[in-house]
């Protein structure tokens, strides 16, 4: 049903440039109706800087973009591109935290308007929230500032699907799957290929090239900002992606590393309990790694937060550094530089008597620049103008920089692309080694195969206490969801 | 050329082009005369606003909404307390300072316990205390003016070849102020909050710690700038601080720093203070009324804001 | 057992309950004011102050802040005493000039990015020094239909009663629940995501603060009305009263989070706190502090009665 | 008969050495009063920031507690006319003094400050047969009383024919602002002769001229006791001349009193005058021996004085 010599979308050339940083280095690509387009590529390949052209966010310094065979470029804008059907889930969210959800729907659909036109927002959003994410839990007078992370990027895919007057053509979607766990990701790659059986078109940017390969029909591979790679989806491996994105190929995790012993000879450094009657509680002992599993929003972040403010019935034998991740709100401070934002988790070992010696802080990110691979020409730049990746990437460098004998990490790699995950992967086992220990949330289940030891959550209680040995899918799976439910 | 484009976007330089444009325009109206003293002059009550201000710094650069309105009642009351205890006797001076400082930092920390376990915004706490300190003042001395010792005034308005030796003092004191911000754990953490304290928390920031230490601090300074001032101007007086509170975020925020917070600077803080006061001289000098005088010291606050701000987006 | 009640609503309900127990204590220590003329006395000077906290509301709707308002507010009761009652058309022309500069304040603040807490530190000097010029001298006189509305004496229920229940009402339908002030108020939520959903956020500005100017005109007329005559430095305090106002009505200082009807019952709760005050004849040396201590009060009942919720 | 009626004070602004004298002056005359059963209550109320909005607001709440006297203090001789009128129609009898108001139904205490004004400039002309050069002190712009002062220096100005104006300035009425916008205007100015001022700001023009080593001119002072100390030690070491002249805060005691006796039935006129208290350069040190270190010359009132300038007026 491709038929890609009649292109909804074409892009011819497209070239972007932030100051010294070449974004897009010429861009053609073209989009057919009824295809889902996957875009992969490392951490800063221009993969967010090219949707944000198409959305009209950001101006092409060269090259054209066509919607429909017509000629747009010129003053092309956001309200161009939503007249044109082109719709757009961002990599950050960007949801009004202070509206509903009905009343962010309303935001985005211009057409929702006159009297009595919250029933008709409450009606839109409300289908198609049940359509995509079944079983959601959202009601559509809820505020989204009090809605958990995951239930904010549903509202968020769904109001991008949403139809009113303004059809949606084009619907883009750039990383949706980081915050949402398996079972949303798959309702969500689901719904994509409905939506794309039925006509539509979806760009799908993701790091979880299991996703890309069994939902696209097409696949671009970006590398510093130019395609180098372009084939339906039928013609790629996951093997053969990683080789086009220019990382190493994925090396399957170290099995079980007969680690186990640990929990008998090493001294327990933390043990806590959620606040939560009828739960099992933590622990965790020196140089493991802990795995903290189950659906997203469970009680693993506040679990980690306990264990990292010392929290009243919590032990913790150490200091501990935490790696955030939602880096906009926990992680990030926007204004200073790179160096700035490594370096403030250690900033006690730069002083001299009193004073700190920003040289040796300089030095310090700058190594752990190299270490751990952020892509930029020096620590000097601003924070923002790194990737979402290679921001998080500092954040690592941040915590694994500190002078912390635990670190607690709050889903992590969010947006981290696969070949610095497993660069990440064997640094923590390096450290780990070493005698750190590491608590570990994540939602991706291969990064569960990373731990010598995991805790399933369930509606804030742990309800399942897994050795390595014992870690399966299934049971992890199983231990996730209410027996009844 | 790229030097030439690193001075400009240093963020002071407004304030002291401002100042530097206000004294040349009333050196010209005036053919020269008296432009040095005029100098003089506002080294000496830039020094009184450059107190304040850097407090008030701190404080602002803590984020979004913190900013401690009770400055002029604290002024008054350590003015007011600590000129009456001396009562003109030079020996008392030390004790006196004790106090007025004493007085700040109870005012701090009565702010930020306002501001932490009641939680209420900044703005309004520490409206509302000034009030309550305003009324302690008032009990204290029923409005007396008890005159400084001797020594302190002498010392308040001596100078050191034609520089007041109260400039001199408080350049030191921002001098000191600026490695604070720039180079210690405790300005790091200030700017650190000032952009997301949440994050602060979670970097290992022990921002409630940081947060009570910039009120103190804020309050303590209010407290010496009114202690010296009472010397200044021969005591102190229960309407002595009442300019400080609007002039005291004009010089910060004039002076460069972000009122959203998580970013400062000091020197700014001169600048903007010499400004204030010569942009007032000069309105005054060409004789302007009140009405026109207030009308021009806004647009040209607004202007200077304008210019400063080189149409980059920051927050 | 019933049904949880969401901490929203009791959040919202704060504000109408320390209302009450303010207005309970007042009619305790001096029940004279159980009454159509005492309700009157005690309201009516809190009509002007509502309408100034709802102009500071929408001007903190899109994270901003106005340091202004007290000598807009003054500025307009002067242009009101004098034009407006001396050469009708001049001064019709001048509010409208006023609000129109209101706008353009919105729009140089988001053009250029800058702070708003400055510029309108700066405009306070001129609106006061504008002031000073139009009535460099208090005096001036009410035109006679304002005056006449303000002291309108309808049956039953006394006029600041009315007119507050109406302001309240009519912006709360206008920002809470129609579509277009959704999209102002989503401005101050996140404004990255009205920009990319096509809405000009310069429009959202200047409208805001138009909408602001308005009610600084209608605030600084209805005080004429009251007051009779003008003077320049006539509600300077109105700038961090109505700050407080929003603030007791629930409202915050960023994200767009507001309540009209929470600013119009935390403007009346403030202007009664001085009532109250005034009531328990204190010591004229504490009657200062303890005005700064009953907000603290309230404020802190606030904070107080929410912990207890969330707790539950 | 007055011992059952009660009489409210509604004062403005306490934030000066001034108004806190005045409060003083109040508490402690009628005090003795309602201690010597001459009326029941003597309450005063004072609001925070010189607001006619707060201070209206108070007048209001004054009428509910049923005074059935106030006493008045105003921020605004016009501001305040709503609240006085609804006061009177309420059968409450208002009395304002120092800053009076305009509303007919109310008695008003009134100085001249447009002669007082005008006093300082003809001393001046006395003193200074030359002329000359004079520097103007303003109180706070937009209120009346520092319009009314001015207007009376500069008609005395025109009137002697003598002087320039060669430099005005607002101190604000506080010692500290007035201190700082002379310093910054001074030295673009030629020679000064005399400085004219308002009360609470000659100590601080002294201060800043005395900084910058001109020759001291003739400022006239307002009565406050730094002022008079410094007058003294200048008199005492070179002979310097001048006068001071203000209105003693004890006024309000004479309110109060007129309140009483329009309540015991007594014919009073509706517009009285107080003279105002000058202090010259013989009567310095009595003055000076009078005044509370840090505080202002005062006089105070009795009944019998009350009756006195009743009388004077009929
Ligand atoms: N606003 C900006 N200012 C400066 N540089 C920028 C800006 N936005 C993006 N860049 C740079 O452009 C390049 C491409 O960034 P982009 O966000 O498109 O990467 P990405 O492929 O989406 O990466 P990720 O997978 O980490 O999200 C990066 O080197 C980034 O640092
Ligand atoms: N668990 C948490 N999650 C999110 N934010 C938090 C959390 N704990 C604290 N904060 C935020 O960080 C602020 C600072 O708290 P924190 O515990 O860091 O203080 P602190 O500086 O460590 O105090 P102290 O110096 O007394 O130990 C809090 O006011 C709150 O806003
Ligand atoms: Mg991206
Ligand atoms: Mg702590």
């Amino acid at each position: 049903m491709t038929n890609p010599s009649d292109p909804i979308i074409r892009l011819r050339g497209v070239e972007k440039s932030f100051g010294a940083v070449r974004a897009l280095a010429g861009v053609s690509l073209d989009l057919a109706p009824g295809e889902c387009f996957g875009l992969v590529g490392h951490n800063g390949a221009g993969k967010s800087t090219l949707m944000n052209l198409l959305s009209g966010n950001l101006r092409p310094d060269s090259g054209s973009i066509e919607i429909g065979g017509q000629d747009v470029t010129a003053g092309y804008s956001p309200q161009v591109a939503v007249r044109h059907g082109v719709r757009c889930v961002y990599q950050e969210l960007s949801l009004c935290p202070n509206l509903t959800v009905a009343e962010n729907a309303r935001i985005t659909h211009p057409a929702i308007a006159g009297i009595g036109w919250r029933r008709r927002a409450r009606a839109l959003i409300g289908e198609m929230l049940d359509r995509v994410f079944p079983g959601h839990g959202i009601s559509t007078d809820d505020v989204t500032g009090d809605l958990s992370i995951a239930r904010r990027q549903m509202v968020e895919i769904a109001r991008a699907f949403a139809v009113t007057e303004a059809e949606a053509r084009v619907v883009i979607l750039d990383e949706p799957t980081s915050s949402l766990d398996s079972v949303a990701a798959g309702k969500l790659l689901a719904h994509v290929r409905r939506y794309v059986e039925g006509g539509g078109t979806v760009v799908l940017i993701s790091h979880l090239l299991g996703e890309i390969l069994g939902t696209c029909d097409r696949i671009a591979v970006m590398r510093d900002g130019g395609v180098v790679a372009l084939d339906a989806a039928s013609g790629f491996t996951r093997n053969s992606l990683v080789a086009a994105m220019g990382s190493v190929a994925e090396t399957a995790p170290a099995a079980a590393r007969g680690r186990a012993a640990l929990r008998d000879s090493a001294p327990k450094v933390v043990e806590a309990r959620p606040a939560r009657p009828e739960t099992l509680s933590l622990a965790a002992h020196k140089g493991e790694v802990v795995g903290l599993a189950g659906l997203s929003g469970q009680g693993q972040t506040e679990l980690l937060v306990q264990v990292f403010d010392h929290a009243a019935g919590t032990q913790v034998g150490g200091k501990v550094a935490l790696v955030a991740g939602d880096r906009q709100s926990d992680g990030i401070f926007p204004l200073w530089s790179i160096s700035q934002n490594i370096s403030i988790g250690s900033l006690r070992q730069f002083l001299n008597g009193f004073l700190l010696d920003h040289d040796r802080a300089d030095a310090f990110a700058e190594k752990w620049k190299e270490r751990i691979g952020i892509r930029t020409p020096d620590v000097f730049q601003p924070i923002l103008s790194l990737s979402g990746g290679n921001q998080q990437k500092a954040l690592f460098a941040r915590a694994l920089g500190a002078p912390a004998d635990i670190i607690v990490m709050d889903d992590p790699m969010r947006g981290v692309d696969v070949g610095t995950k497993q660069e990440v992967y064997a640094m923590i086992r390096d450290e780990a080694a070493r005698g750190r220990t590491f608590l570990w949330y994540t939602t991706e289940m291969d990064e569960l195969r990373n731990c010598d030891h995991v805790y399933v959550f369930r509606e804030g209680a742990i309800v399942a206490d897994l050795p390595r040995a014992e870690m399966t899918e299934e049971r992890v799976l199983h231990a996730s969801f209410r027996a009844d439910a | 050329m790229s030097a030439a484009r690193r001075l400009l976007g240093q963020p002071w330089l407004w304030a002291w082009l401002g100042a530097l444009a206000v004294w040349l325009a009333t050196a010209a109206y005036t053919d020269g005369k008296g432009s040095g003293e005029v100098l003089s002059a506002a080294l000496t009550f830039g020094a009184f606003f450059v107190i304040v201000a850097l407090g008030q710094m701190f404080v602002i650069t803590l984020g979004p909404g913190n900013v401690d309105l009770s400055i002029p009642a604290c002024m008054t009351l350590a003015g007011t307390v600590s000129m009456k205890t001396m009562g003109g006797a030079a020996g008392m001076i030390p004790l006196g300072l004790a106090l007025a400082l004493a007085i700040g930092a109870a005012v701090g920390v009565t702010n930020f316990a306002l501001i932490r376990l009641l939680r209420i915004p900044p703005i309004i706490a520490t409206l509302s205390a000034s009030f309550i300190f305003q009324s302690a003042a008032i009990w204290w001395n029923r409005g007396l003016r008890v005159k400084p010792p001797q020594p302190l005034a002498d010392f308040t308005t001596a100078k050191i070849a034609g520089i007041p030796f109260i400039a001199i003092l408080v350049i030191v004191l921002a001098l000191v102020a600026h490695v604070v911000l720039t180079r210690t754990l405790y300005g790091r953490g200030v700017i650190a909050i000032g952009q997301n304290m949440r994050a602060a928390h979670l970097a290992g920031i022990r921002v409630e710690r940081i947060r009570a230490a910039t009120y103190i601090l804020c309050a303590a300074l209010a407290g010496l700038c009114g202690f010296l001032l009472a010397g200044f101007s021969g005591g102190a007086a229960l309407n002595m601080g009442e300019e400080y509170l609007l002039s005291s975020i004009a010089v910060v925020v004039i002076g460069g720093t972000s009122v959203a917070g998580g970013f400062a600077n000091v020197p700014g803080l001169w600048g903007a203070a010499l400004f204030l006061f010569l942009l007032v001289t000069m309105l005054n000098t060409f004789g302007a009324g009140a009405g026109l005088r207030m009308v021009l010291t806004g647009l040209i606050i607004i202007g200077v804001i304008v210019a400063a701000s080189g149409g980059t987006r920051k927050t | 057992m019933s049904g949880p009640v969401s901490p929203r609503l009791l959040r919202s309900l704060l504000p109408p309950l320390s209302l009450a127990a303010i207005l309970i204590a007042i009619f305790y220590l001096q029940p004279r004011t159980m009454s159509y003329f005492g309700l009157n006395l005690l309201l009516n000077l809190a009509v002007p102050i509502a309408l100034a906290t709802i102009a500071q509301m929408f001007i903190l709707c899109v994270n901003e802040l106005d340091l202004s308002i007290g000598g807009f507010v003054s500025l307009v009761a002067c242009i009101t005493a004098t034009w407006l009652h001396d050469t009708p058309l001049l001064g019709v022309a001048a509010l409208a000039g006023l609000i129109a500069a209101y706008a353009g304040l919105g729009a140089l603040i988001h053009l250029r990015n800058l702070p708003s807490i400055v510029v309108t530190l700066g405009m306070s000097f001129v609106w006061l020094g504008l002031a000073v010029l139009v009535l460099p001298t208090p005096g001036g006189k009410a035109p006679d239909y304002i005056r006449a509305l303000m002291t309108l004496k309808p049956a039953l229920v006394p006029f600041p009663i009315i007119a507050a229940v109406g302001l309240a009402l009519v912006v709360h339908l206008f920002i809470m629940r129609s579509a277009w002030g959704t999209v102002l108020r989503g401005a101050g939520g996140n404004p990255r995501s009205l920009e990319r959903a096509g809405w000009s956020l310069l429009r959202i500005k200047m409208t805001m603060f138009a909408l602001a100017g308005f009610f600084g005109v209608l605030s600084g007329m209805a005080l004429v009305g009251l007051t009779t005559s003008a003077d320049a430095n006539i509600a300077l305090r109105y700038t961090l009263l109505s700050i407080a106002g929003v603030i007791l009505g629930g409202g915050e200082f960023v994200g767009g989070r507001i309540s009209p009807i929470g600013a119009v019952i935390g403007a009346m709760t403030l202007a009664l706190a001085g009532s109250f005050l005034s009531f328990l004849r204190l010591n004229p040396d504490w009657q200062i502090g303890a005005q700064g201590a009953i907000l603290i009060i309230v404020l802190a009942l606030r904070v107080l009665i929410s912990r207890a919720e969330t707790r539950t | 008969e007055t011992a059952d009626k009660r009489i409210a004070l509604s004062n403005n602004y306490a934030g000066n050495s001034w108004r806190q004298a005045m409060l003083r002056s109040w508490e402690k005359v009628t005090g003795q009063a309602v201690a010597d059963g001459q009326v029941a209550a003597a309450d005063a109320f004072t609001t925070a920031e010189n607001q006619v909005t707060e201070q209206a607001a108070q007048i209001q709440n004054l009428i509910l507690q049923g005074y059935d006297a106030i006493v008045i203090n105003a921020a605004s001789p016009e501001g305040l006319n709503g609240a006085v009128k609804e006061a009177c129609d309420a059968g409450v009898t208002v009395v304002s003094f120092d800053g009076i108001v305009t509303e007919p139904c109310a008695w008003r205490i009134a100085v001249d400050f447009k002669q007082m004004g005008k006093d300082e400039v003809l001393y001046l002309a006395e003193r200074l047969p030359d002329g000359g050069n004079l520097l103007e002190i303003r109180g706070l712009a937009g209120v009346f009383v520092d319009d009314a002062i001015s207007a009376g220096i500069h008609e005395g100005v025109a009137e002697t024919g003598k002087f320039e104006i060669v430099g005005s300035v607002h101190g604000n009425w506080a010692q500290d602002v007035a201190q700082k916008a002379v310093a910054g205007i001074l030295p673009s100015l030629p020679e000064i002769v005399g400085v004219v001022t308002q009360g609470g700001d000659g100590y601080g023009a002294a201060q800043a001229i005395a900084a910058t080593g001109r020759d001291m001119p003739v400022i006239v002072m307002g009565n406050r006791h730094d002022e008079l100390t410094w007058w003294k030690e200048q008199k005492d070491a070179n002979g310097y001349e001048t006068m001071s002249v203000s209105i003693a805060p004890g006024v309000s005691t004479l309110a109060f009193w007129v309140a009483q006796q329009i309540l015991d039935g007594q014919d009073v006129p509706k517009d009285l005058t107080v003279p105002f208290l000058r202090i010259d350069q013989d009567t310095l040190e009595d003055s000076l021996a009078n005044t509370e270190a840090g505080g202002v010359a005062n006089v105070e009132y009795s009944l019998e004085d009350a009756k006195g300038v009743i009388a004077g007026a009929m």
